[in-house]
């Protein structure tokens, strides 16, 4: 080894990056060691909730928005859920599915045999809660999720496995394509679009199925792959088919984003433009900016809806609350988010205090819940696990800056909407 | 004044492909290198040039330690190569080529150097517009060489500089090689045909396993016996 | 025989030892599901089928030199394999796993053409296959799903969990042996000799293209029995979940972690990788990418032979360290470690 | 028809300036740069945050943007992709993978997950008639700027002694290194010239459309179909491969949607095995 001592030996970066990397492996060791170790077995007096969110992936956004609401039921009830008479500490344990299927099974899994939760909470997305549900299925067990709306989670959960907190998103349009059948001159033609998903389709078939009761002709249908990227061609091809009075668009806030964008730079000016899973969350104001004005979203939850519950007097409170402490205003996931552990709090109040989460008593007890004032409003579940709660609500974005007001069902209404819209 | 001594070095750690040379070119303008194939030879210039993956010893230029030193800081101190195989560059055309080989001058300096090589190698004028890849090798080789010459070195060091050349050109570049030494350049030469090899050179060495095992004035190796049988094959 | 002669002569021995430390490995694997919850089962058959992935790859990347970036599709054809045959046709779980190596390696021999490229366009071209089939299975009504509207395929899961467990260690067996006896086969020396210099290889008559060829199929094939067996483990079949680039990716990072060229490599970069994942996913939920993602630039940046290689250097160290001469180049082709290019 | 064309086009240009970073990389430094993308998405973030945050003129906040992303370049070359480039291809690939992971994690962590975009008034008419093709004249203002900072890097890499230094290293590494060029150091100026057209076409493209760290993948993907349609390593080829890409992708999205995927890497597939050198490629330049 003689030519290697001859080499001129500094202390090489590379040493020090490797110290570098060693000590902080060790160090992570270190901090996950003692958890690992803690994290088996359910501790007596402690409700155990277990979840996955899609945190990477394009669902991230909305997943953060939903792991805040987690984060701020625990703060309303001080972390604490009364069980069986019993007011015990909650803990949570969320993981990260990244938006895949096999990881959620995978993770679903872990919660319930390795961590051994008390309660599992639905993940957002259809594929993800459906592997999450076949899990949670093999275990015999029950789950509360508003992550997934899709029919097939009813077909293939339902009754049993899963309690569905959101309706089915086939009636997603009816506020929105309500409102608009009702204006004058009657809007003639629409032009859809639809992601290749299950969900978007059903959302289609929605909006197919209203059309047709209002005498509106569906004109154009651009069926998009759900890894779209350029929405220009999806303008072209809505300009092709004429004067548009509608333009629905089934897509989640980018693609909605993308859409109005590029119909506005090459002069698409449909009366009405509907964004099917448009959010009312503050990015979409903020990049869409004065393109936002006239725009009209269905959502399933609001800060104006008039519902309450034993800690907020009203939604706008909850709302207000919610903003104080994130910075932003809940969103429907926020609101659907924060009723999951809700409803198990709901359910479990007169638990049997010998086994308070037994399955089969639980089951029972979520499909005979029947709460009138809840944050979410009334909460009851049909034969099939899914609440019983149709139409959601239309909002338009009007006024400087643009806000949300509800235009649509006439008993929620807090504007007469604005029909046709501005150019944009 | 080029010195090494005590030069090993090679590919792989441990693995020595010229092993304890000692040179010293002193006054010689012209030092040829001899030895058969796989000799370590090319290993040897490529040290020098700070090229090998490993290397030990000492080289100096002038009193100035070389060994130590990046392959694109010995270039700069004087110290170029012309390749086997030439090395230019393809895609640049032979202005670029040649501006390449003056790599940090001033404008003015590099349009001074230009014409002078211009005026060496007339046939480089001709195609000065010209993509190397697309010349003949002996215009390859005479762009090598006026590419090193740009930067007006002390040390210019030649591998096989006839190899795969008509005989008309290597006459050329042999003829060359003593007027390169007129403006102050040692050369240093590996040649496979060692009798024109020795016959341009003053000294030479005769490298075998990567060890210097015969040296001294080229007239004299080219009486030696050994020489003649082995390189020469004459007998 | 201490521990550093018997890896050595592990390593150098004839294959038989090989086999046989496989063989052992897998016995006191099998004891697993007696001390292990429904967890830890289901994490070490993923563990499995990534280790599997990662060593199929290795046969045609590491020791063919041959990167493949579309290896995904070989799993995803079997998964759409084993999902479509077992649902539309009620075929049993066997004889998907065949006809998924099969179509697997079918698809494989499209490739020839493909292997008149090298390097970076080998790559290209494969990732090309793999975006044109996962778009093609996403489309076509015959693999899209029973109805129309459907994206994908609910299986019921055939076997319990510790059927799957065996059944995919079975496979993990199968795949690694096959791989220990191809290596030391007249293929692997073909392949030493490809990956070193192919020109050479082919002008001493080594006939490359059918090696590249053979080697390519088998590196197919198993992906393809693993798709098929894992879609009932997985119970819910789409193109989003079998056709992910992260399947491809995560073949190529085990394998480079592990050490690209050894048989042993894509086993310890499975299991390490799948114990970091753990961790960084339990307790650092907000920064696990950004672990797995240092840690990926940490090892390639300061290690980029692999786990294999600092094994390996440190074996050779003791031995050297315990005789006084240094042999100058091991017997047999031992594994490359760092391949440097001249 | 002529819509798709000139549409196609003026998204072309944007792609073009994106894979000339990669293209060159890939020509100089012989590596597949899987953090490409993450260097546009980068500039598109930074050129954002630097005129929302600081309400510095797109202009400014623009150039700030592609030179900060150069200097992220810079920063990769030399302390990750020095010590590997010259080992297996495949190895820096992993690795560049890993750093976009990174980066686009540090992004996320600091601006958030979100997507964003710059919305500038520039007080142009929203656009004009070409033939029967309704123009955005924002549209055209970024496809100008495209090709002048595309004729920019022509002037830099074909009239310089540095870019002569970036290309003598393409042609022959010992050599250039024989003639006293510096190889480290051109290749950290080549991955800054990479990052700094990178950062420029984020910083265009966040005008037009809505951009957020998880994206990066899809840049770095197209970018190689750009290169693989224009030739490796050839910039003209870059171009011009930006540009028939521009109008494929959007040919396929607008006749095809739902198998524009398929069609686009179809025909990457087509030239991969009919035509490896591309359009325009420069063929012998890419060692392996």
């Amino acid at each position: 080894m003689l030519d290697r001592a001859a080499i001129p030996r500094r202390p090489s970066r590379r040493a020090v990056l490797k110290g570098g990397v060693l000590g902080a492996g060790a160090l992570a060791v270190g901090v996950a060691l003692p958890r690992i170790a803690g994290a088996a077995g359910g501790a007596d007096g402690v409700v155990h909730i277990g979840a996955s969110l899609p945190l990477t992936g394009p669902y991230e956004k909305v997943s953060r928005i939903c792991k805040d609401a987690f984060d701020f039921w625990t703060r309303t009830y001080d972390g604490k859920m009364v069980v069986a008479g019993r007011e015990r500490a909650v803990k949570w344990t969320i993981y990260d599915d990244e938006n895949n299927a096999s990881r959620a099974a995978q993770l679903t899994e872990k919660l319930i045999s390795d961590d051994k939760v008390d309660l599992v909470v639905g993940t957002y997305g259809t594929d993800t809660v459906l592997a999450q549900g076949a899990i949670v299925r093999k275990h015999g067990r029950v789950f509360v999720q508003a992550g997934a709306s899709s029919i097939r989670v009813d077909e293939e959960l339902g009754g049993h496995t899963a309690f569905t907190a959101n309706g089915r998103v086939g009636t997603y349009c009816a506020g929105a394509m309500d409102f608009l059948a009702s204006r004058t001159p009657k809007p003639k033609k629409l032009g859809l679009v639809i992601m290749d998903d299950p969900v978007y389709h059903e959302i289609g078939q929605g909006v197919k199925d209203k059309c047709k009761q209002h005498g509106i002709d569906v004109v154009t249908e651009v069926v998009l792959p759900m890894n779209v990227q350029d929405l220009r061609p999806t303008a072209l091809k809505l300009r092709g088919a004429g004067q548009l009075d509608i333009v629905y668009n089934t897509g989640w806030d980018v693609i909605c984003i993308k859409l109005a964008e590029e119909m506005s730079a090459i002069g698409v000016n449909p009366k009405a433009f509907v964004g099917g899973h448009l959010t009312t969350s503050p990015v979409v104001k903020e990049t869409l900016g004065s393109k936002m004005q006239g725009i009209i979203g269905s959502t399933v939850w609001l800060p104006q809806f008039k519902y309450r519950d034993d800690k907020y007097a009203s939604a706008q409170e909850f709302a207000e609350k919610f903003k104080a402490t994130y910075g932003y205003l809940p969103t429907y996931q926020a609101a659907f988010s924060y009723i999951l552990p809700y409803i198990y709090q709901q359910a479990l109040r007169e638990a049997d205090p010998q086994d308070p989460f037994n399955p089969k008593t639980l089951r029972d007890r979520l499909s005979r819940l029947d709460l009138k004032d809840t944050i979410w409003g009334p909460v009851s579940f049909d034969e099939r696990g899914r609440i019983r709660r149709d139409a959601a609500p239309a909002v338009q974005w009007t006024g400087d800056p643009a806000a949300a007001v509800i235009v649509a069902p006439a008993d929620m209404a807090e504007s007469a909407g604005v029909y046709p819209k501005p150019a944009w | 004044m080029l010195k090494v001594s005590n030069f090993r070095g090679g590919y792989r750690k441990g693995v020595a492909v010229v092993d304890g040379l000692q040179i010293d070119l002193r006054q010689s303008a012209v030092t040829s290198i001899l030895g058969s194939n796989g000799a370590g030879k090319t290993s040897f210039l490529r040290g020098i040039c700070g090229l090998l993956p490993w290397r030990t010893g000492e080289v100096e230029l002038n009193g100035e330690r070389l060994d130590r030193l990046a392959p694109h800081d010995i270039a700069r101190l004087g110290v170029r190569m012309v390749s086997e195989g030439r090395g230019t560059f393809p895609t640049l055309t032979v202005e670029e080529n040649l501006k390449v080989g003056g790599y940090g001058l001033s404008a003015p300096v590099l349009a001074t150097r230009m014409e002078r090589e211009f005026n060496r190698f007339p046939r480089l004028y001709e195609r000065r517009g010209q993509i190397a890849g697309m010349m003949s090798g002996g215009e390859q080789q005479m762009l090598a060489i006026a590419r090193a010459m740009m930067s007006d070195p002390r040390v210019l060091i030649l591998d096989e500089p006839s190899q795969g050349l008509a005989p008309i050109i290597v006459d050329q570049i042999f003829d060359l090689i003593p007027r390169l030494t007129q403006e102050g350049v040692q050369v240093l030469l590996v040649e496979q045909d060692v009798g024109r090899g020795l016959e341009v050179s003053e000294q030479a060495v005769v490298i075998e396993k990567g060890r210097a095992t015969l040296s001294g004035p080229s007239r004299e190796l080219l009486a030696d016996p050994r020489v003649r049988e082995s390189f020469l094959g004459l007998s | 025989m201490n521990f550093v002669s018997m890896a050595y002569a592990i390593r150098t021995g004839p294959v038989r030892n090989q086999l046989l430390c496989l063989a052992v490995f897998l016995l006191v694997v099998a004891l697993c599901p007696l001390v292990m919850n429904d967890y830890w089962l289901r994490l070490m058959v993923f563990v499995f089928v990534n280790i599997g992935l990662a060593s199929s790859w290795n046969l045609i990347g590491g020791f063919g030199g041959y990167a493949s970036f579309g290896h995904g599709v070989f799993f995803g054809v079997g998964a759409f394999a084993g999902a479509v045959g077992m649902v539309r046709f009620g075929l049993p779980l066997p004889a998907v796993m065949v006809i998924g190596g099969a179509l697997s390696a079918a698809l494989a021999a499209l490739f020839v053409p493909v292997f008149r490229q090298k390097g970076l366009y080998f790559a290209l071209s494969t990732l090309a296959v793999m975006l044109v089939f996962e778009t093609v299975l996403q489309r076509w009504t015959f693999t899209r799903g029973l109805r129309s509207y459907d994206l994908g395929w609910t299986l019921a899961p055939s076997l319990p969990l510790e059927g799957f467990f065996y059944l995919f260690l079975g496979l993990l067996g199968l795949i690694v042996g096959s791989i220990i006896v191809v290596v030391r086969s007249k293929i692997g020396y073909a392949l030493h000799a490809i990956r070193k210099d192919e020109v050479l290889a082919s002008s001493i008559g080594v006939r490359t293209t059918k090696y590249k060829a053979i080697t390519f199929m088998i590196s197919a094939a198993w992906p393809g029995v693993l798709g098929a067996a894992f879609a009932p483990f997985l119970a819910y079949v789409s193109v989003q979940s079998v056709f992910d680039v992260s399947i491809t990716l995560n073949m190529i990072l085990i394998t480079i972690f592990g050490g690209a060229g050894t048989v042993i490599g894509p086993i310890v970069g499975g299991i390490a990788l799948s114990i970091i994942d753990q961790i960084a996913w339990g307790n650092f939920l907000e920064y696990h990418r950004l672990i797995y993602g240092a840690l990926i630039v940490a090892i390639t940046t300061l290690h980029p032979g692999g786990l294999a290689s600092v094994f390996w250097g440190w074996v050779e160290r003791r031995r050297s360290a315990a005789k006084p001469v240094p042999r100058p180049s091991a017997p047999g082709h031992p594994p490359t470690s760092a391949p440097r290019r001249a | 028809m002529e819509d798709v064309l000139v549409y196609g086009l003026l998204r072309g240009g944007i792609y073009a300036l994106a894979a000339f970073g990669f293209s060159l990389v890939l020509g100089v430094i012989g590596i597949v740069n899987f953090a490409h993308g993450a260097l546009v998405v980068f500039g598109g973030l930074l050129t954002q945050y630097l005129a929302v945050k600081f309400g510095v003129p797109y202009a400014a906040a623009m150039i700030g943007g592609a030179l900060g992303t150069g200097l992220l370049g810079a920063v990769i070359q030399r302390l990750f992709v020095a010590r590997t480039f010259t080992l297996e291809p495949l190895m820096v690939l992993v690795q560049t993978f890993g750093i976009a992971t990174v980066v686009t994690e540090l992004g996320t962590l600091g601006w958030g997950s979100e997507e964003r975009m710059l919305r500038l008034k520039t007080g142009l008419p929203p656009g004009f008639m070409l033939g029967d093709t309704f123009v955005p004249s924002f549209d055209l203002v970024v496809f100008a700027v495209s090709l002048v900072s595309a004729a920019v890097l022509f002037v830099v890499l074909g009239r310089t002694e540095f870019g002569r230094a970036i290309r003598a290293c393409r042609d022959n590494r010992e050599s250039a290194q024989l003639s006293g060029i510096n190889l480290g150091r051109t290749f950290e100026k080549t991955m800054f010239l990479s990052g700094t057209w990178a950062g420029l076409a984020g910083a265009m493209f966040v005008t037009l459309s809505p951009v957020a760290p998880y994206m990066h993948f899809s840049w770095t993907v197209d970018s190689f179909l750009v290169i693989t349609i224009g030739g490796l390593g050839s910039m003209l080829g870059a171009l011009v491969g930006g540009l028939v890409f521009g109008v494929l992708s959007f040919g396929a999205s607008f006749y095809a949607p739902t198998i524009a995927p398929a069609i686009t890497f179809g025909v990457l597939l087509v030239f991969l095995v009919f035509r490896p050198q591309g359009l325009l490629g420069a063929g012998p330049a890419i060692r392996k």
